[in-house]
């Protein structure tokens, strides 16, 4: 399905911040909040892995039922490592990121794994 | 058992002063006053688990050294560097941030900031149409329309509304609540949006054209019956509470600075504020992020001229967002070495530029283990800014505020401040040949 | 360290020394009669020696000041100040960045700079920045125009607790000077509204402008601090405000002052000397207020002279620099400041084509050569208001040559300025000595701090300035480049007996001290000024009441003037 | 008129500054001078012959010198800063604040140029054969006088924010452009043979901008008229254009946009 992403801050990540070596910065982060018709649209149910991807890459996180829609046809991830490995780096030469309302797919992918971030940051930087 | 009163919250822009601490042998026990996120990081002094020596990588971890060891390869790193880039220092006090520039401007680098990419749109508007604004105290006792577009203070700022905007008793606002009507502008039907007597869901990425509707109306013109999702009558209603209250802010936040448009949703809002007050009284303030980023632009503004991305390479400040800011100098490849101060570019970063950042040597200050942490080649930890250190932060509304210490960071840490002064003075003990 | 400035002809008007050949002699880093052992000579011979200047009106630092700097990318990008010898880089025209204003400003022989406009509530941001302001003795004006505590005791009548408070702020803010900003003017301005007249209302407060400065007059002088009030009356930079100018400065006639100095200071008086009813009718007052200032004995004003430059203006008079911002349609910074006072800026360009521009430029001129005594008219640019303080040596060259001033009538400046003042009649010269009053002895004695600044007398500052002119073979009248340019940087600027400036290069950044007052009042009347304190921050400030007050670690050279005002109760 | 040819040799590694490639600066210096002159490679002072091969001769005067560069030199900004006179061309693609503040002469590319070329120019012709970068010929940050003279064609397409606060000159894009084409716009023409992104003209005062084709048109900019071939700022256009003034979000609104059938 085709969607505009939005990344921003939530309070749950927000209360993670010193605790990124823990689960809970997984938990709080690696998620994409949903409209609720869009989930029944993609037969995604809450916890599902889905796939999002951009011109920019693509990450695997999980399914959230958004209690801040409706919002038809966008998504919402938290910012953050997983957010940016869709987001896109066009700044038009003001020097910010588009963050916000970038074009991006989502499908569901059950079977896929949500990486920490250790893994994540492997997997595109080989570090 | 100590209690703290009157502690400042190191957390958000929202800067509130009002937090009281209860301490016991070196643990928090609670953070009176404060919100969730406050209360996350007072509590988070707990937490077992904490770096207190440098770390350098080696092989596929790290392994622990000196800070002495550490301090001479960061120097090393700096002077060695044809174009380094000093980031991050939104969640250090001042005095450490001006530390930090005349380190940048001894090794020749460039400083920048995390409002490159939070509210940098915001200033860029700025210099351009200026910026008509007040403190929150002004909010809190004349204020009785409160508009929040882009912004979700319920999540990013939870007291913000109850200290200064939505809820308060003022001077000339004494029901407080009952006294002010609030509207919300955004894409989603945010938890703030929930609590406002109007909200406007907009079209994502249309909020310049909303605003220009809005300009265009409030000048006597005509618009179509539906801009950017919302119809004209809303549009007019909407514009008429602008027209017709006697003190209005506009409280706007990355939703409007990270959108299609980004620095011109601002230019354009600016505007329309700065010609609402041929009618009324209207004011604007930006809902800053991390609780001392209008610190840094502050410091680096009087001690520079100019207020982030800042390129000292030719001996002299160059100021060119777009150029001189972190994504695009690490997307294209033109800082070649990178020097974090208490922030995490590897989490905030767009992939591409993250990518730049683990090529090129690094070095991270920071007391946690974060995504910068995992990349960087050299890990320094340091004591917590705000909480075992005191100093300078200035609240989104720019109103200086002196943060408190509360208790003494583990032995061993260093604050921030500490850390770059001697660091400092290894780079000029190696440029003069010591 | 000792010091022996030999040969040099001085200029020292306290102490009646016009154009001397005479030594002056430093020790510990102050003026002495005697040397003891060891010193370093500098051969003055054939060079114009001053004291230290003192800057008393110049928004060179704080936070409007650093606002206007943020505003104005393209005005840092105008000048560059490159990382050399030591020196910290820099950048800006008409708002220097800070370690580059504390430079300048000793390479003009300047070795005090005060701020003039500190919204309390931002202070702390003031005094953090001053910190960084090299080399010069600094201080800081807190404003009252707006104040609410102020304005209450007024309503209620209670001078005491009115004078405690203005103590109580002097302390929190680490301030030295009552400034007053249009006075009322800055608080209805949180409606929209502005105070033009001396009895408008005050919305909410019920007081008058012409209240709140006899109040603060009375509580100024009650108090004992060393300067008076310094005013920036109501409806500055509007045709026709002389009326408003001299009723305002009549406020002054009633109150005697507790020393020698003036009970009132108008500020910037260019901008208070209109005539007319509009820009087209236009016209220069300078007449009008240098025939009150002469006079009487209560006022000393500075001249607020504009320099036909592109420039920042930013004052604390918001609904002023919002009607500014409507002329020129260029961008503009509000910054109100809860329960205190409105600061607002925007950028200004001042056109020698512009009619109304020129005739500014001569009311500033005028003033200086109108006012007979030197002591009662100050040099100072309102920087950057009129324009940069680095434009103080042609102003200087203006006073000293009539031929240089016709130059300008005739050749640079709008016609207008010859029909609407009266400069091209003037043909007073200024001679060093009343430059040396203009530049520093006035200022330090309108302050209250003549005792340590603005003279070369036995206990005072060890701050001097040499100056490459031979007052003895120099006619500043027909030389008048030779007199911008010798003025523009010394030969020598010494700072507490240190060598600052060696031929015009900065050679050493100490760091200034910051002055401010402590004056105590009555114990128990400050008890009960505090609960009222308490109240008014548990309920309308948005910061609490023991966050406020600036700490003394923002001083890095603090010198605190203890005045005991017990006797208020 | 003489000719100096620079061809690279080395790119640089984190971006050089070169104001002294310059027909002035050149102007009356032989090889082995001009080949000393210092560009900066971040903070380290470098010589020009580090990163180019230096051949050729320079006039007596910038009027009669001619600079190529012959190579790609999208690294190296600066090129040509405040040039007045003379020629300069580069043979591949230029950097970041190419001819800024130019005040004439005549300046080529062969192919692209970045961002910020030609800031707040004054005078002089330019000519891009490919594409053009960002705030092609606007004003520098906070500035509110951009662009006031000369003339810049574009063959290729043109980036967003093109000729910001612009005050004078023309500006001819012949393939699209990006939004915000001259946002701020005061005097000045625009020339878009392609199609220009949403937001063209925004907050004008004054000016004109004309192009082939338009994603949407702000709702401050009001239709007044169609006209077939107009003549606009003394040239003429075929075709049925329509008219519009605006951007009435500002009560200054005295700016005109062109838009073809």
């Amino acid at each position: 399905m085709n969607v505009t992403l939005i990344t921003g801050r939530t309070i749950k990540q927000g209360m993670v911040i010193e605790h990124k070596d823990s689960t809970m910065y997984t938990d709080a982060n690696a998620i994409c909040e949903f409209d609720p018709d869009d989930m029944k649209k993609l037969k995604v149910s809450e916890g599902d892995t889905v796939e999002v991807s951009s011109e920019d890459g693509e990450v695997y996180v999980r399914a959230v039922k958004s209690l801040q829609s409706p919002h038809k046809n966008i998504i919402f991830i938290p910012m953050g490592p997983w957010a940016n490995q869709v987001t896109s780096p066009e700044t038009n030469s003001v020097g910010m990121p588009s963050f916000k309302g970038v074009p991006a797919k989502v499908e569901l992918a059950k079977d896929r794994k949500v990486l920490t971030y250790p893994e994540l940051l492997k997997q595109s930087f080989g570090k | 058992m100590e209690i703290h009163t009157d502690v400042i919250c190191p957390f958000c822009g929202t800067l509130c002063d009002d937090i009281e601490v209860h301490v016991e042998n070196g643990r928090v026990m609670e953070a009176l006053n404060a919100c969730k996120l406050g209360n996350a990081k007072f509590m988070s002094m707990n937490k077992k688990h904490r770096h207190l020596v440098p770390r350098i990588r080696k092989d596929e971890g790290f392994t622990k050294t000196t800070i002495e060891d550490a301090v001479a390869r960061a120097a090393q790193m700096l002077v060695d560097a044809k174009r380094p880039l000093l980031y991050g220092w939104a969640t250090t006090v001042c005095e450490a941030q001006s530390v930090g520039i005349e380190l940048a401007e001894e090794v020749g680098g460039v400083i920048d900031s995390c409002a490159s990419v939070c509210h940098g749109p915001s200033v860029l508007a700025i210099q351009d149409v200026g910026f008509p604004s007040v403190t929150l105290g002004e909010v809190k006792n004349r204020a009785d329309l409160d508009i929040y577009w882009g912004s979700n203070p319920m999540h990013a700022h939870p007291r913000h509304m109850s200290r200064y905007s939505r809820y308060p008793r003022g001077y000339f606002r004494e029901r407080g609540q009952l006294d002010r009507t609030v509207v919300v502008l955004d894409v989603r039907k945010t938890d703030t949006a929930g609590i406002a007597d109007k909200f406007l869901q907009v079209t994502p990425g249309d909020d310049y054209e909303l605003v220009n509707a809005f300009r265009t109306l409030l000048h006597g013109g005509e618009i179509p019956d539906e801009v950017a999702g919302i119809s004209k009558k809303d549009i007019t209603e909407t514009l008429e509470i602008m027209k017709s209250c006697q003190f209005g802010v506009l409280f706007f936040g990355v939703g409007l600075t990270m959108s299609p448009g980004k620095h011109r949703n601002i230019d354009n809002a600016i505007s329309l504020v700065a010609e609402l007050n041929k009618h009324t009284k209207f004011n604007l303030i930006p809902m800053r992020g991390h609780y001392n980023v209008t610190g840094f632009s502050e410091v680096l503004t009087w001690q520079s001229g100019f207020p982030f991305g800042v390129d000292y390479t030719r001996g002299y400040p160059q100021y060119n967002p777009g150029e001189t800011t972190s994504v695009e100098l690490l997307c294209r490849g033109e800082v070649d070495a990178i020097f974090v101060v208490g922030s995490d570019p590897a989490a905030n970063f767009p992939k591409k530029a993250v990518a730049h950042l683990a090529k090129i040597p690094s070095v991270a200050i920071e007391p946690h283990e974060t995504p910068t942490t995992y990349l960087c080649d050299l890990n320094i930890p340091s004591a917590i800014a705000g909480i075992e250190v005191e100093g300078t932060a200035y609240r989104m509304d720019n109103v200086p505020l002196r943060a408190r210490k509360i208790m003494e960071p583990p032995a061993g840490l260093y604050s921030d401040r500490e850390i770059l002064e001697m660091i400092l003075e290894k780079v000029r003990e190696i440029k003069n040949g010591v | 360290m000792e010091f022996e400035i030999k040969n040099g002809i001085v200029f020292d008007p306290l102490n009646k020394v016009d154009g001397e050949r005479k030594d002056i002699l430093i020790r510990d880093g102050r003026i002495v009669e005697k040397l003891k052992g060891k010193h370093e000579t500098i051969d003055a011979a054939g060079r114009l020696v001053m004291p230290g200047g003192v800057e008393i009106h110049s928004h060179f630092a704080g936070g409007k000041e650093t606002a206007g700097r943020l505003l104005r990318p393209e005005d840092g990008a105008r000048v560059v100040y490159p990382k050399q010898n030591g020196l910290r880089s820099g950048s800006g025209y008409s708002m220097p960045s800070s370690f580059t204003a504390g430079y300048l400003y000793a390479q003009m022989g300047y070795t005090m700079c005060n701020t003039p406009a500190m919204p309390p509530l931002f202070a702390r941001h003031t005094h953090e920045e001053l910190g960084d302001v090299p080399i010069v003795d600094k201080s800081a004006y807190p404003t009252f125009d707006g104040n609410w505590f102020v304005m209450r005791y007024l309503k209620e009548g209670d001078p005491d607790k009115l004078a405690a408070c203005v103590a109580w702020f002097m302390r929190a803010t680490k301030g030295l000077v009552i400034k007053i900003v249009n006075p009322g003017g800055t608080e209805n301005w949180g409606w929209g509204k502005n105070a033009v007249g001396i009895d408008d209302n005050i919305i909410g407060f019920d007081v008058t402008p012409a209240e709140i400065v006899s109040g603060l007059l009375e509580a100024n002088e009650r108090l004992k601090l060393p300067h008076s009030i310094h005013l920036h009356p109501n409806n500055l930079g509007k045709p026709g405000n002389i009326e408003t100018t001299i009723e305002t400065l009549e406020l002054g006639k009633s109150v005697k002052s507790h020393s020698d100095r003036q009970s009132v200071y108008l500020t910037h008086a260019q901008f208070h000397s209109f005539g007319g009813d509009s820009w087209k009718n236009f016209e220069s007052k300078a007449d009008e207020l240098a025939k009150y200032i002469n006079s009487c004995d209560h006022v000393v004003c500075d001249t607020g002279n504009v320099t036909l430059d592109e420039t920042t203006t930013m004052t604390s008079d918001g609904p002023m620099e919002y009607f500014l911002h409507n002329l020129t349609h260029l961008k503009w910074v509000n910054k109100d400041v809860e329960l205190e006072t409105a600061p607002g800026i925007t950028p200004f360009i001042y056109s020698r084509k512009n009619p109304v521009h020129s005739v500014q430029w001569a009311i500033g001129l005028e003033l200086a050569l109108l006012i007979d005594d030197p002591f009662k008219v100050l040099l100072a640019t309102d920087h950057p208001n009129g324009g940069p303080f680095t434009r103080y040596p042609r102003i200087i060259a203006w006073l000293m040559s009539e031929p240089y001033r016709k130059y300008y009538m005739d050749e640079r400046v709008h016609k207008g300025a010859q029909k609407g003042s009266s400069l091209a009649t003037l043909d007073r010269e200024y001679t060093f000595s009343d430059i040396a009053v203009v530049t520093r002895a006035g200022q330090a004695k309108a302050l209250g701090l003549s005792e340590l600044k603005g003279h070369l007398g036995v206990g005072a500052h060890g701050d001097v300035a040499i100056y490459d002119i031979d007052p003895s073979a120099v006619d500043p009248s027909k030389d008048y480049k030779a007199i911008e340019k010798g003025f523009a940087k010394t030969a020598y600027t010494i700072k507490d007996g240190e060598v600052i400036v060696r031929d015009g290069a900065i050679v050493a950044t100490p760091q200034g001290r910051t002055y401010w007052a402590n004056p105590v009042v009555d114990h128990e009347l400050d008890r009960e000024m505090a609960k009222d304190l308490e109240q008014y921050f548990k309920k309308y400030y948005s910061v609490n009441l023991a966050n406020y007050p600036v700490q003394k670690t923002y001083l890095k050279r603090g010198r605190e003037i203890q005045i005991d005002a017990r006797d208020v109760k | 008129m003489k000719e100096i040819v620079l061809k690279v040799k080395e790119q640089p590694r984190v971006g050089l500054e070169a104001e002294n490639i310059a027909p002035a600066v050149f102007a009356g210096k032989s090889v082995s001078e001009i080949s000393a002159l210092p560009v900066f490679e971040g903070n380290s002072e470098r010589r020009l012959d580090d990163f180019f091969e230096v051949t050729g001769v320079a006039a007596e005067t910038s009027a009669e010198t001619r600079i190529v560069i012959d190579g790609d030199v999208s690294l190296t900004k600066r090129i040509g800063q405040g040039m007045r006179d003379g020629e300069l061309r580069v043979k591949g693609s230029a950097g970041m604040h190419l001819g800024s503040k130019m005040r004439g002469g005549k300046i080529t590319v062969d192919g692209d140029c970045e961002a910020y070329c030609f800031q707040e120019m004054r005078g002089g012709t330019v000519h891009i054969k490919g594409n053009a970068g960002n705030y092609l010929g606007s004003a520098v940050r906070g500035n509110w006088r951009g662009m006031r003279g000369g003339t810049i064609t574009v063959d290729g397409n043109a980036g967003s924010e093109i000729a910001t606060f612009m005050k004078g000159g023309k500006i001819h894009v012949k393939g699209d452009c990006a939004s915000f084409a001259g946002v701020h716009m005061n005097k000045g023409l625009i020339v878009i043979d392609g199609r220009s992104e949403r937001r063209i003209g925004a907050e004008m005062i004054g000016g004109t901008v004309v192009a082939g084709a338009v994603d949407a048109m702000l709702v401050g900019f009001t239709l007044l008229e169609n006209v077939k071939d107009p003549e606009i700022e003394g040239e003429k256009f075929t075709g049925t254009y329509k008219k519009y003034s605006g951007d009435h979000a500002d009560t200054r609104a005295k700016g005109t946009v062109w838009v073809k059938e």
